[in-house]
């Protein structure tokens, strides 16, 4: 079991923001892979890696990232703070 | 160092003053402040989405490299969330060192780096709809500055 | 756009809100604070004198050029003179702009200016005498990067 | 007739921070050499003129320049202000 989180754009195509989610995904990819063959909003909200971000347990990674050990996920657009 | 994170409003010259007042051996003290923009009377409000509990590491892991790289002797981030209106204040970083040369830089890295790496989302509420800000490229550029 | 020249201290964190508070539509502040260093306790005070009248000339004309050359909606400089103590503030500088790049230059510009071709000089007054601040070259050359 | 200002260690080793001087010099240099001629303080103070500013009627200006119409001289050391 892994806490997945979106955020901005993606919360809102995805419609939740954030669930557990019981999976075997080996890498980020993987996770992005199996979500979006479970739905179509999710296929809709990964379309675009290169428009998306992740962060493994709070701290920007890369979709090729492996989960082990992981506890939560998240995927949203490039930041614009400041 | 300080670094609050909040939806409620807060006040830059109170924040200033009481920044200014703790540097000790500093001689310059550099600010910014972030202001939302009313856009020609086209934006209501601006809406700040965060991810509460990386944006506090990211920020913090963004300060430490500050103050180590510049010896920088005390800053400053306050970051609002939620929604804003047209001329608040969404954030400001202050800055204090030996010299002028030294503030200024950490500022700017500082802006720099929260600008694309501190998670904060933000949707523009206009009279034509809402859409979230897309990330500038110049944003991103400026990174590799430092 | 607001200059002023004065003996008396002033109140950084109330100008600081003042004039945010009268940017309209600009999106970025940037201020900087010049303090009296007091070096390791060994500093009583500083004197800075002045030329009244050149003194307003040249930062007016050199906030005109920084309001031209970075699209500064608003700026700010109080410098003072007279008798300091250790810690308190010497001068600040204010800019106002749309975006954070321009409000940065701007005000790291007229730091620069300010420094060298404004004219102020300072004495140090400490615990073996006064002497003169002597102009640091990497001020001058400060200069050169605009 | 001119008035010639002195700021700084300029002024505290000419002794006073203003006067008003009858010359017929054509040029700063030349007001600094008549100067220096005439009394020992001047000569120090005019010693090293790479150390020092002169500003015409409150312009910053050079050794070189012509003093015609000119009202005001000041002398100082390089600037220290911010």
């Amino acid at each position: 079991m892994i806490d997945v989180l979106y955020f901005a754009w993606v919360r809102e195509r995805i419609g939740v923001p954030r669930e557990r989610i019981q999976t075997d995904a080996a890498t980020v990819a993987d996770l992005v892979a199996e979500l979006s063959a479970r739905e179509e909003r999710y296929a809709l909200a990964f379309a675009d890696l290169a428009s998306l971000r992740v962060a493994l347990d709070q701290e920007l990674s890369s979709f090729d990232a492996g989960l082990s050990g992981v506890r939560e996920v998240a995927f949203f657009p490039p930041m614009t703070g400041g | 160092m300080l670094l609050l994170v909040q939806e409620a409003a807060f006040d830059i010259g109170a924040e200033t003053a009481a920044f200014v007042a703790g540097v000790g051996a500093a001689g310059a003290v550099v600010t910014f402040t972030g202001l939302v923009r009313d856009e020609g009377g086209t934006l209501q409000a601006m809406e700040i989405e965060h991810y509460p509990g990386m944006t506090e590491r990211a920020i913090a892991a963004i300060m430490d490299q500050a103050v180590a790289r510049w010896s920088v002797l005390d800053a400053l981030v306050i970051h609002r969330h939620g929604r804003l209106r047209p001329g608040e204040a969404i954030m400001m970083v202050a800055t204090a060192a030996r010299h002028r040369a030294e503030a200024f830089a950490a500022a700017e890295f500082l802006m720099d780096y929260l600008k694309s790496r501190a998670p904060f989302w933000k949707k523009e509420v206009g009279v034509g709809g809402a859409e979230w800000v897309a990330a500038k490229d110049a944003d991103e550029a400026a990174l590799g500055r430092w």
